[in-house]
């Protein structure tokens, strides 16, 4: 998958919204929504808060995580921990890209914020590298990889898996004496006239 | 525009549209990452077009620049995506492993437990069809004699199903078996609920299937 | 040595992998010549193994050498008839004429079933709800905005949109339309988004 | 089986193309011509040559075999250790650019047994080779002394993480041409300036 197709897919979370309208509840096919009250707090997916925002027609709540002070204990601790520590939110990268693009100025210390999200993910993706390594180093043949995010996931991919495919196959060719599978298998165990 | 709770036809109890798409982009992502083709979900897939007609017809009734009207509409053009990208990514699969795939379906066919739609079905038989027949008038039936033969044995394609796959478990499923190849201690592993794993695809096939992992 | 030729023919077409090349009909019918060489030599050893049995191991290896141009015959074709379907998935079923013209007949004729088979498959979809099809080739990218702006890059014509509007979509002109009605034509490089 | 040993798989032709080091067992009348160093019409017993895999296979597989292979130098034991001591230090692309492709095929033509095992480790050790080679600034000589498929991994991983960072520093991604439709675009024009 490309990164597009997951940020469609961490489009779907929801975020909390203050529109600058009124209308009634909205039935989409995902659910419904609403009522919208002007100056209220309301809960919408992430796809409509930033449409919405697009248009001017609400304001976009922060969410809990994007605040400078738990941002750095996520950090620190991150940074600390050997494994993968657990992030906040599932998709992390794509809420903090999309509202921090659409809605920075609803951001209380957006840019700073930014920065530390980087971190955070630079931080994950250079201990991801290490333990992909480590992994085909130690047997290649299967990991636990809680807390990662599928955005991270997708990182490795197609290396990760296709190393771990490519190694299966040769430890199958390397553990029995393959029989030739090459182009004329068939022929060579009859040999009989019929093929000529 | 409310629209809770749509009959689907087998089904006894009533499921919302929520449901059915949360269904539907599931299997989306499933066939998206998963190298053979899955059981088909065509249920979900007419309901949803359902869905959506009925939404575009009501669209249709409201002043063009009404907010809710390119509210709906985003979120149809969401769908849809969805519905074309998994039914792509399914032809493709098709396509690629048509002959084993048909042979696979034949048996599927005789137990009811087939994978494709009907008309998943007729594409790849004719497709194979226009395969033998171009390789046939371009190169087959234009060698010498004995080497004619249009040999699915040979020419047949299938899905790596050792190849590996990143999961997260839906709920905790006990007692996986990692081949082992160059011990022969095989290993055993749980998947926990909501961890999360790569491993090769084939010992985890059936929990893909019936949902109790979800492919990421 | 055997297959020699053939090679160079795979090699063609592994280098250029986004793009498909002229069919080298010249060079199929040196391959096909070939086998046919190697099979009138088996029949004529094959009468004398009677009396000179070891050329009997001679007609097995060039029987191998059969199967192997064989092979790579079939790997050549089906290569190229893979890119021959990416062409009817991005330039839709009317080639325009310097593409066509890079196909062989017979390779034209398989191009028009694939894309009759797809356009069946595509129009039987949602049938049983009175749907009248699904274009498949169409939303592959996940949707960001409704409307988008985009900048013509050839004298293309009328394109009449959804609503009854007719515009005209001429060489540099900028529109402001539907992304699900202008999106086959950016795929087919006809219009760009400007972002 | 995976997808790589398919018998339409183009690498998996080119890969049993490769030559090997065989000597011939019996007589073959007629196939001189296999020996370049030979003026003779028949190929002797006892003579050693170099021939595609693929017919090295199909004479070694006949009961009794016609050749018996030996291991291209690359998977000796001169080389072996090497490679088990330290395999980044090897130039694949210069000793052997489908390395592991065929030293799968050709691990049962050693009677030791010990090619496998250097594949496997081998593997294991230059993972990081395509790990830092993917993030490089200077990808070429990173990349020149990989083999073809750890190039070609390589490549992968670059292009997965050139998406990722274009996804990470713009916002929306525009609609663009098909793959296909602009690289035909783009060979045309180069053709019309030459001409």
């Amino acid at each position: 998958m490309d990164p597009y197709e997951i940020e469609f897919i961490g489009e779907n979370r929801i975020v909390s919204i203050i529109p600058n309208f009124s209308h009634d509840k909205i039935f989409l096919i995902c659910g419904e929504f609403g009522p919208f009250r002007a100056g209220l707090p309301m809960n919408v997916p992430l796809w409509l808060g930033v449409m919405l925002k697009q248009k001017q027609k609400c304001r976009i709540v922060p969410p809990d995580w994007m605040d400078i002070e738990v941002l750095e204990n996520i950090k620190e601790e991150e940074k600390r921990s050997r494994f993968f520590t657990k992030m906040p939110n599932e998709h992390y990268m794509v809420e903090a890209k999309l509202i921090l693009g659409a809605a920075a100025e609803d951001i209380p210390r957006a840019s700073e914020i930014k920065t530390i999200i980087k971190d955070i993910w630079d931080i994950r993706m250079s201990k991801l590298r290490t333990s992909m390594d480590a992994l085909m180093k130690s047997g290649g043949n299967y990991g636990r990889l809680d807390h990662l995010t599928m955005m991270e996931i997708n990182s490795v991919k197609p290396l990760l898996p296709e190393a771990m495919d490519e190694l299966h196959r040769i430890k199958m060719m390397a553990r029995k004496t393959m029989p030739a599978s090459l182009n004329n298998s068939t022929f060579s165990q009859t040999g009989g006239s019929q093929n000529i | 525009m409310d629209h809770d709770g749509i009959e689907l036809s087998d089904e006894e109890e009533e499921i919302t549209a929520q449901t059915v798409l949360k269904t539907l982009q599931n299997a989306w992502q499933n066939e998206r990452l998963a190298p053979e083709i899955l059981p088909h979900q065509n249920d979900m897939v007419e309901c949803m077009l359902g869905q959506i007609q009925h939404m575009e017809r009501n669209i249709n009734k409201l002043p063009k620049t009404d907010l809710r009207a390119s509210i709906h509409k985003m979120e149809l053009n969401r769908i849809k995506f969805i519905i074309c990208n998994y039914l792509k990514t399914r032809l493709d699969k098709i396509e690629k492993y048509c002959i084993s795939i048909l042979n696979d379906e034949k048996q599927r066919l005789e137990s009811g437990t087939n994978y494709l739609t009907h008309s998943e079905y007729k594409y790849a038989q004719e497709y194979l069809l226009n395969m033998e027949s171009h390789l046939k008038t371009t190169a087959l039936n234009q060698v010498p004699g004995n080497m004619q033969t249009f040999d699915l044995n040979k020419l047949v394609i299938y899905p790596n199903l050792q190849s590996h796959v990143f999961l997260k478990a839906n709920e905790t499923v006990t007692g996986i078996v990692l081949e082992d190849l160059t011990g022969d201690q095989d290993e055993e592993i749980d998947l926990e609920e909501g961890s999360q794993h790569i491993l090769q695809y084939k010992p985890i096939a059936d929990l893909v299937k019936n949902g109790k992992v979800q492919l990421v | 040595m055997f297959g020699e030729k053939v090679i160079e023919l795979l090699k063609e077409a592994e280098r250029n992998r986004d793009t498909i090349d002229q069919y080298n009909d010249e060079k199929v019918r040196q391959i096909i010549e070939e086998m046919h060489v190697l099979f009138k030599m088996n029949m004529a050893d094959a009468n004398a193994t009677t009396e000179n049995k070891s050329l009997w191991t001679t007609v097995q290896v060039r029987h191998s050498a059969l199967e192997r141009n064989k092979r790579c015959l079939l790997a050549y074709l089906y290569s190229r008839m893979n890119k021959i379907k990416t062409l009817r998935w991005e330039f839709g079923s009317v080639l325009p004429p310097d593409v066509r013209e890079l196909l062989s007949d017979s390779e034209y004729e398989w191009f028009s079933k694939y894309s009759t088979n797809l356009a069946s498959y595509m129009r039987s979809l949602g049938q049983d709800i009175g749907y009248s099809g699904i274009d498949l080739t169409e939303n592959l990218r996940p949707p960001k905005s409704l409307y988008i702006e985009v900048l013509c890059l050839t004298d293309y014509g009328k394109l009449e949109l959804e609503d009854g509007d007719v515009i005209l979509l001429k060489k540099n002109s900028r529109h402001f339309l539907p992304t699900s009605e202008c999106q086959t034509l950016i795929r087919q490089g006809i219009l760009k988004q400007i972002m | 089986m995976g997808n790589q040993s398919n018998y339409l798989s183009i690498s998996d032709i080119l890969v049993t193309n490769e030559k090997v080091p065989c000597k011939f067992l019996h007589d073959l009348p007629k196939m001189g011509f296999l020996d370049p160093a030979s003026t003779e019409d028949d190929l002797k017993t006892g003579t050693n040559v170099e021939i595609p895999l693929w017919l090295a296979e199909s004479l070694y597989s006949r009961r009794p075999p016609l050749v018996s292979v030996d291991l291209p130098k690359i998977y000796k034991e001169a080389y072996r250790e090497i490679l088990n001591a330290d395999a980044c230090t090897v130039d694949l692309h210069k000793l052997g650019q489908h390395f592991y492709e065929l030293g799968c095929y050709i691990a049962k033509h050693d009677i030791k047994g010990e090619v496998g095992n250097t594949l496997v480790n081998t593997f294991r050790q230059r993972f990081r080779m395509i790990l830092s080679a993917s993030a490089s600034t200077d990808s070429i000589s990173a990349l020149q002394p990989l083999s073809d498929t750890e190039r070609e991994r390589t490549a992968g991983a670059a292009s997965t993480e050139k998406a990722l960072s274009t996804w990470l520093k713009r916002g929306d991604c525009p609609l663009s041409t098909a793959n296909m439709v602009a690289s035909h675009r783009k060979r045309k024009r180069a053709e019309m300036e030459m001409l």
